[in-house]
């Protein structure tokens, strides 16, 4: 009975037992300085996974984030000289009308959002080679600053990316919570056909999981590109699945319904811990992937809570 | 061919952005310059020494590797004293672990990297410079992002000019299929400098042959299967129209003479790096031309320079800029020359001085 | 009556329709595309990417899915060339046992990620997500960066000879294409599969042993991933960690676009090769016909979002994932 | 020969099997009955094998047995037809039938296809059923996948020397009479060769069939009764342990219903071919009960009115409006409330609790410009708690872990707390032991009392004839015959069936 209640905690109690193992290693690991900027660095990964965590939650997959980022880094790069700050919502807005297309495709076509996604995900990575001119591009330093300097600067030793995280987690957390449609997510997750049946339009539900999805990418890149002060059509690449890696570990499975907005922040965070944790270790160059894989497999048989699903596919 | 076109169009447009970039990048750094001194610390003596690289599967990054071993070893360290980072093509994770190894080591540190991505290199060198640490980078950098800027932990920055001898090699593919006929170019990853620029050295010399024309180019990734492929459907689209290959790089043109094999057809080839394999087939003739960026030395000299800026051997700030921007060396090896290169270079590998920093170097970066 | 037939039968020949759709399309716009030599193009560079996708064609059937192919196949690919060359580096030596030892890796590689799966009950996407890991670093560890290059002639024969002008290893992935149909139509393990993807608690209740039956469907794939790995050493020449890279998504669109369901229990090896083929057809035919790089991945993706469309039967569909 | 003594079966939390001593004899057809949670689908899965016993002993002809899992009750000749659909749709029929005992058509790896063909149609002979043993399952109605099922047990018979034990877990349940009367038939016939147990809600079928019948109440068996002497009331009153009260449909609460308004009118509505031509008109406070056998149409008919289905043919008004999109949001707007019959796939949403399956259908009453009043929402679903007595410890309960009486007490109160005041319902008494019955015949009368429509597919006959005001026999998707349904002027079972078939 106790381990049952313990379930619904392991993804946090696995993030500590982490942070724990790593700072008896070094105890520099712990310091606070270290841990924050830890963080702030993750942060576009993290919104790329928080993304994920809307299109894995109602049991579908969005493999075409990477590509949109890449290219909303281009279209922050070349939008900035031109709309300042309105570049930013160029961005937004293209992530989520690509996202919107996933879920039309995947809901409408009924093509499956493996393959819908990276379809999509091939129609982004061509926009961004077409509008960089297949080369990587960088942004006016000073325009950055004027329009974007808010989003990368330093406030009480907290980097400001964490601050751009902690309000994106705050109003998925709401919107997952408090609203008709994170309510909806969870219905058409956990039992779509009487979602159905209760009159809930859930292709109209699935279209924004991907469209939301979408844009969180998009939010991502444009992160991303302004942290670098500029853009290229494959500088996300390696995003993806380290954000399908992080919602997995935070214990949103595939299945749908189960985890979600919160999962996904420790699941990232134990991501960048077993990240760094090779350099404290000082895993041999060529073992690093290995041992990311066997800590990986570790990581999600704690993590995942196995009876809230029926069969394991 | 108008995509080409359009390519030549948005280069010259950004060249005109880059200007504008230059000249509003010192306000930026000015701003940095602030904090500047207060980081500033005396000179460690044992410093962590790390590279940071794309991938242990390329053959090139191999070569940088055993680089900076060689030249830890000859600190009287084992080589394991070296640490790597490896990105794996991903910006976020060079930059993260970048940090991370910062945090490590308490800025105590000379890090030698390549960023992956040029705009990476900014927030990179940014994070180094602000913990203490010291960095020399190499390929990746933005136009606007000088050594110069950031006193003596911004070391140094490496590149290799690829336009000239990718010319090079392009007149001996030329030259080989007589001046006349059709040829293709297969590239790197798009948006990548080297690949950018070695597209421009093919297209630098096709000038001087009117009777060639370049049929096509497409992005092979640096990749050998892919590269494989799109050589067969050129085939297809081309047949015998096609003279001649002109490859970004050696393991690009594995795949174009393995698809070449598959057809029984033999056409001239040309590629650039000079991995020891492709080497080997220039002394067979199954290649043209490469051309050897000496990575050994490269990435040994990169983690030196590096490493004796941060334990105050020598004082950057107090060096030319020619000392700071520089070209690597690059060789050329065609048929005549690869076997005695190969007794050089690869079946023994020289012993360099490491604190021979300019040496070899093709001096100082010329921005266009 | 007679209209459902046929409506079933379109749903059945759909894929092949979309294949010469597309084959005529590519044909009409460069007739060079129309060629035997061209063909031959398209089934060296589709050979390798058959094997893998009918691999995780069996998987998928299960119901399940699997993404260690890149890791697999590099394993596999690795363990080949090292032992070929220190076996004598020809196929005329005893270096041939470099052969069956592939399949063996890749059976062993394919158990274990099944071990993984079952035993520690992980969803197989996450399971062999994290083994597709643990197998491109352990050839990476294996090889340590290097490439191994294969150059014995009997063996580079896969590409290099021909017989009715398609190279040998187009005839060997239709003799596997064969021995795949045979284990999914006519072996009790095959017709598992089935049963497993149809209704997996069911099919406990019947006495079936499931978690055998995965056991025994990720190492077949394993077995497949080493085929596959095998085919494209010989195409390139060179075994090395990036062996099976990109491998992943191809292999797994193939099999959707061959009209196999992701939800499992539906389609088969025959549906893979149409999916296989219709890839490999768009990828060959956009060079072919002189798109750009840029645009290509924009078109694959288009197209492939087509002939999923037009190969789905939405009837039997109520929502997809 | 086949005998439990003295079985324990305990559950964290629950005494799931008390005692239980149960046995039964070559060619016996034992019937075992009781409510939903009486222990009846554990005994089942004990005796199949699909659970061990904690304490107690199973011995067949004697001698102690211990089975592990199913496959080894099923060498013991213990083989078990399932309630839920347990054929996998996308094999043959004969892949079903020999699912799992393949090797014996292997040969050198290979399988007989023509062997298993030829084997595969004599089982089904056994069973009457006249099919070619390669269709593919999904093709197959309900009562032929029924038949397929108990020709699979039956392969038992080839299989096991000794006796067989065949369990019949709710066979009945989708099937017609005439088809139940065809499976008791053969029942009838296989006793020569095997014993049954024959589990089944329906009492009156039970005594029909059966030998013996151990009824079972808490999880202990509470009474034996030979057939001869069983009255439908005692077993009924054993079960429950309290009176069933005579007036079981609570007919004298049917009062006439509004027959000047109207909620929704059809006329000549149609998806062929499922149905066709279809008119009727429904009225505050009616209960409209469409009677047919299974693929008769009746099911989507309602899926149509719910707006699930898109008619090809005819018209559909609600309230006087006519209805152009058919979408199940435009549905739950005209006030159009669905009670499906897969209640656990398409009532409730398991994963939710009770007060967020409560308000899925209305959130937009329960929030402000997209943002969720919980409050308001528990409190809604506290009050439907206490009205509907819904055995849960709160409203925070997974929906998913009520007992099914308690889950169809949910769907109803999401659509009645919402407003809805079209009600269908589609078998809402299926699978629900008596007491949870009574409690929906009891909110059927109260809803039709507070003026509410009613089109109601019913469990049985009995019970459409019980409550409804208006009969609509259905026969291949055409109307055949409507009947009023006055109390005291009620047609009989007779009647209905006559035009069904």
């Amino acid at each position: 009975m106790s381990f049952e209640r313990i379930k619904t905690h392991l993804p946090w109690i696995t993030l500590v037992l982490l942070v724990a193992i790593v700072g008896m290693a070094d105890a520099n690991f712990l310091r606070p300085h270290n841990l924050i900027n830890m963080a702030a660095d993750i942060v576009p990964l993290f919104i790329m996974a928080l993304g994920m965590t809307f299109a894995i939650y109602i049991g579908g997959i969005d493999l075409s984030a990477q590509s949109v980022a890449n290219m909303t880094t281009v279209i922050a790069t070349v939008a900035l000289p031109v709309f300042g700050v309105g570049a930013a919502l160029i961005c937004v807005v293209a992530g989520l009308g690509l996202g919107a297309l996933s879920g039309f495709v995947t809901t409408r076509l009924l093509v499956p959002s493996f393959v819908s996604t990276l379809a999509v995900g091939g129609i982004a990575y061509s926009a961004g080679q077409y509008l960089s001119g297949q080369r990587a591009l960088y942004m006016n330093a000073e325009m950055r600053d004027a329009s974007f300097g808010w989003m990368v600067g330093n406030s009480f030793g907290i980097p400001h990316e964490i601050f751009v995280g902690g309000v994106l987690v705050l109003a998925a957390v709401f919107l997952q919570n408090r609203t008709t449609f994170g309510r909806a997510l969870k219905a058409v997750g956990a039992g779509e056909p009487a979602a159905v049946a209760s009159g809930i339009n859930v292709a109209r539900v699935k279209i924004m999981a991907f469209a939301l999805s979408g844009m969180l990418a998009a939010i991502a890149g444009l992160l991303f590109s302004v942290k670098l002060s500029g853009g290229s059509p494959t500088i996300a690449n390696g995003f993806l699945l380290p954000a399908i890696v992080a919602v997995l570990v935070g214990g949103t499975p595939l299945t749908g319904g189960v985890g979600g907005v919160v999962n996904t922040l420790i699941g990232t965070l134990i991501v960048a811990v077993i990240r760094s944790s090779m350099l404290y270790f000082e895993i041999d160059a060529t073992q690093q992937q290995m041992v990311f894989g066997l800590v990986l497999i570790a990581a999600i048989a704690l993590t995942i809570d196995r009876s809230k699903m029926r069969i394991v596919k | 061919m108008s995509f080409i076109k359009k390519f030549i169009e948005r280069e010259t447009l950004n060249r005109r952005n880059f200007l504008l970039a230059s000249a509003y990048g010192m306000g930026g750094v000015a701003a940095l310059g602030a904090f500047g001194p207060g980081v500033a610390r005396a000179a460690y003596s044992d410093p962590t020494i790390a590279w940071s690289y794309r991938n242990r599967t390329n053959p090139y990054w191999n070569e940088i590797v055993s680089g900076g071993e060689a030249f830890v070893e000859s600190l009287g360290k084992s080589k394991d004293a070296l640490t790597h980072l490896i990105n794996e093509g991903s910006s976020e994770k060079s930059l993260a672990d970048v940090k991370a190894l910062l945090a490590k080591t308490n800025g105590e540190l000379a890090l030698a990297i390549d960023t992956n991505d040029a705009p990476n290199c900014r927030p990179i060198v940014e994070a180094v410079a602000g913990a203490g640490g010291y960095v020399s980078t190499i390929w990746n950098k933005t136009d606007d992002l000088h050594p110069w800027d950031f006193g003596d932990n911004y070391v140094s920055h490496m590149t290799w000019s690829d336009e000239g001898p990718a010319e090079q090699t392009a007149r001996i593919l030329l030259d080989a299929i007589g001046g006349k006929g059709g040829i293709v170019h297969l590239g790197g990853i798009a948006s990548n400098n080297p690949a950018i620029e070695r597209l421009n050295g093919l297209k630098n010399a096709l000038k001087d042959y009117p009777d060639v024309e370049l049929l096509d180019a497409q992005p092979a990734d640096w990749d050998t299967q892919k590269a494989n492929q799109i050589m067969s459907s050129f085939l297809t689209r081309y047949g015998d129209e096609i003279k001649g290959v002109h490859c970004a790089n050696d393991t690009i043109g594995y795949g174009v003479l393995e698809a070449l094999r598959a057809e029984g057809m033999s056409i001239p080839i040309v590629t650039y790096d000079g991995n020891p394999q492709a080497v080997e087939l220039v002394a067979k003739g199954e290649i043209l031309a490469t051309v050897f960026t000496n990575p050994h030395w490269g990435g040994g000299i990169t983690a030196s320079l590096a490493y004796h800026a941060a334990t105050g051997a020598f004082k950057p700030s107090e060096e030319p800029h020619e000392h700071r921007e520089f070209y690597g060396p690059t060789i050329l090896i065609t048929p005549d020359d690869a076997v005695e290169f190969k007794k050089n270079y690869i079946e023994s590998v020289p012993t360099y001085d490491w604190t021979d920093f300019w040496g070899p170097a093709g001096g100082q970066i010329m921005y266009k | 009556m007679r209209s459902y037939l046929t409506r079933d039968a379109l749903v059945k020949w759909a894929p092949v329709i979309v294949l010469i759709v597309l084959v005529l399309f590519f044909a009409l716009m460069e007739p060079r595309f129309f060629s035997v030599r061209n063909f031959a193009r398209i089934g060296i560079s589709s050979a390798p990417a058959l094997m893998i996708a009918l691999g995780v064609t069996f998987i998928i059937i299960m119901g399940s899915i699997d993404l260690s192919m890149e890791g697999t196949v590099s394993v596999c690919a690795v363990a080949f060339a090292f032992a070929f060359i220190a076996m004598g580096g020809t196929l005329a030596s005893y270096a041939w046992l470099a052969l069956p030892l592939a399949l063996v890796v890749g059976a062993a590689v394919g158990l274990i990620n099944g071990l993984v799966h079952v035993k520690l009950r992980i969803p197989s996407f996450m399971a062999s997500l994290a083994m597709g890991f643990v197998g491109t670093g352990f050839a990476l560890l294996l090889t340590g960066g290097d490439r191994i290059r294969v150059e014995d002639e009997l063996f580079r024969s896969l590409l290099t000879v021909r017989f009715l002008n398609f190279p040998i290893m187009v005839y060997v992935a239709l003799g596997f294409l064969l021995i795949a149909w045979f284990i999914q139509s006519r072996t009790t393990l095959g017709r598992n599969f089935y049963a497993v993807g149809g209704g997996e608690e069911l099919a406990h209740s019947s006495g079936l042993n499931v978690n055998r039956v995965r056991l025994m469907g990720f190492t077949l794939a394993g077995m497949f991933y080493a085929v596959g790995a095998l085919l494209a050493v010989g195409r390139i020449g060179i075994a090395e960690t990036a062996t099976g890279n990109n491998f992943m998504f191809v292999s797994i669109t193939s099999v959707v676009v061959g009209g196999t369901a992701l939800w499992g229990g539906i389609g088969g090896v025959w549906n893979t090769l149409v999916g296989v083929l219709i890839v490999n057809v768009i990828n060959n035919g956009m060079v072919v016909i002189g798109l750009p790089g840029y645009v290509q991945d924009g078109v694959l993706g288009i197209l492939v979002i087509i002939a999923v469309v037009l190969s789905t039967d939405r009837k039997s569909v109520t929502f997809v994932k | 020969m086949y005998e439990l003594r003295k079985v324990e079966k305990k559950f964290p939390g629950v005494h799931a099997l008390k005692t239980v001593d149960f046995k039964i004899g070559r060619g016996e057809i034992v019937g075992l009955v009781g409510e939903n949670g009486a222990g009846k689908s554990t005994l089942m899965k004990v005796i199949f094998g699909a659970y061990q016993p904690d304490d107690g002993a199973i011995t067949i002809d004697g001698k102690t047995v211990r089975f592990q899992n199913p496959r080894q009750a099923m060498e013991h000749g213990i083989g078990m037809v399932f309630q839920e659909q347990s054929l996998i749709t996308n094999l043959t029929v004969m892949e079903n039938i020999f699912l799992g005992y393949e090797q014996q058509f292997v040969k050198m790896g290979v399988i007989n296809w023509k062997a298993m063909a030829s084997a595969a149609r004599m089982q089904l002979q056994k069973v009457k059923l006249d099919i070619d043993p390669a269709t593919v399952t999904s093709k197959l109605s309900f009562a032929q996948r029924q038949l397929v099922e108990l020709a699979k047990v039956l392969t038992l018979e080839e299989r096991i020397d000794g006796d067989l034990v065949i369990l019949l877990d709710e066979p009945t349940s989708v099937l017609s009479k005439e088809e139940v009367e065809l499976l008791f038939k053969l029942v009838r016939e296989l006793r020569s060769r095997a014993s049954f147990i024959f589990v089944s809600h329906r009492l009156d079928e039970v005594i029909d069939l059966s030998d013996r019948i151990y009824v079972m109440k808490d999880g202990a068996v509470v009474d034996v009764v030979e057939t001869d002497n069983a009255d439908v009331d005692a077993i009924q009153h054993k079960m429950v342990g309290r009176e069933v009260n005579k007036e079981y449909y609570r007919e004298q609460r049917q009062k006439p219903y509004q027959a000047d308004k109207t909620l929704v009118k059809a006329d000549g509505l149609g998806v062929p071919p499922r149905y066709s031509g279809l008119s009727f008109e429904l009225h505050p406070g009616e209960v409209l009960c469409l009677v047919g056998t299974e693929g008769s149409g009746r099911e989507a008919i309602l899926r149509t009115i719910f707006g699930l289905e898109t008619p090809t043919a005819g018209t559909l008004a609600i309230k006087g409006e006519q209805i152009r999109r058919f979408s199940a949001q435009a549905g739950v707007a005209h006030g159009v409330g669905y009670v499906p019959r897969e209640r656990k796939i398409e009532g409730i949403v398991g994963g939710l609790n009770v007060y967020e399956n409560m308000t899925l259908s209305q959130m937009g009453n329960y929030s402000r410009s997209g943002v969720l009043r919980i409050g308001e929402e528990k409190k809604l679903a506290r009050d439907w708690i206490s009205k509907l007595a819904i055995k849960t410890p709160s409203e925070h309960k997974d929906c998913g872990g009520l007992s099914g009486g308690n889950q169809q007490k949910v769907v109803l109160a999401k659509w009645r707390s919402g407003g809805s005041d079209i009600m269908l319902l589609d078998h809402p008494t299926r699978g629900l032991d008596i007491g949870a019955k009574e409690d929906v015949y009891e909110m059927i009368r109260d809803m039709s009392e507070a003026g509410v429509g009613i089109v109601l597919v019913a469990d049985t006959l009995e019970e459409a004839i019980g409550l409804s005001h208006t009969i609509i026999v259905l026969k291949d998707g055409e109307v055949q015959k409507r009947f009023d349904c006055t109390p005291g002027s009620k047609p009989s079972l007779y009647d209905l069936v006559h035009y069904m078939i």
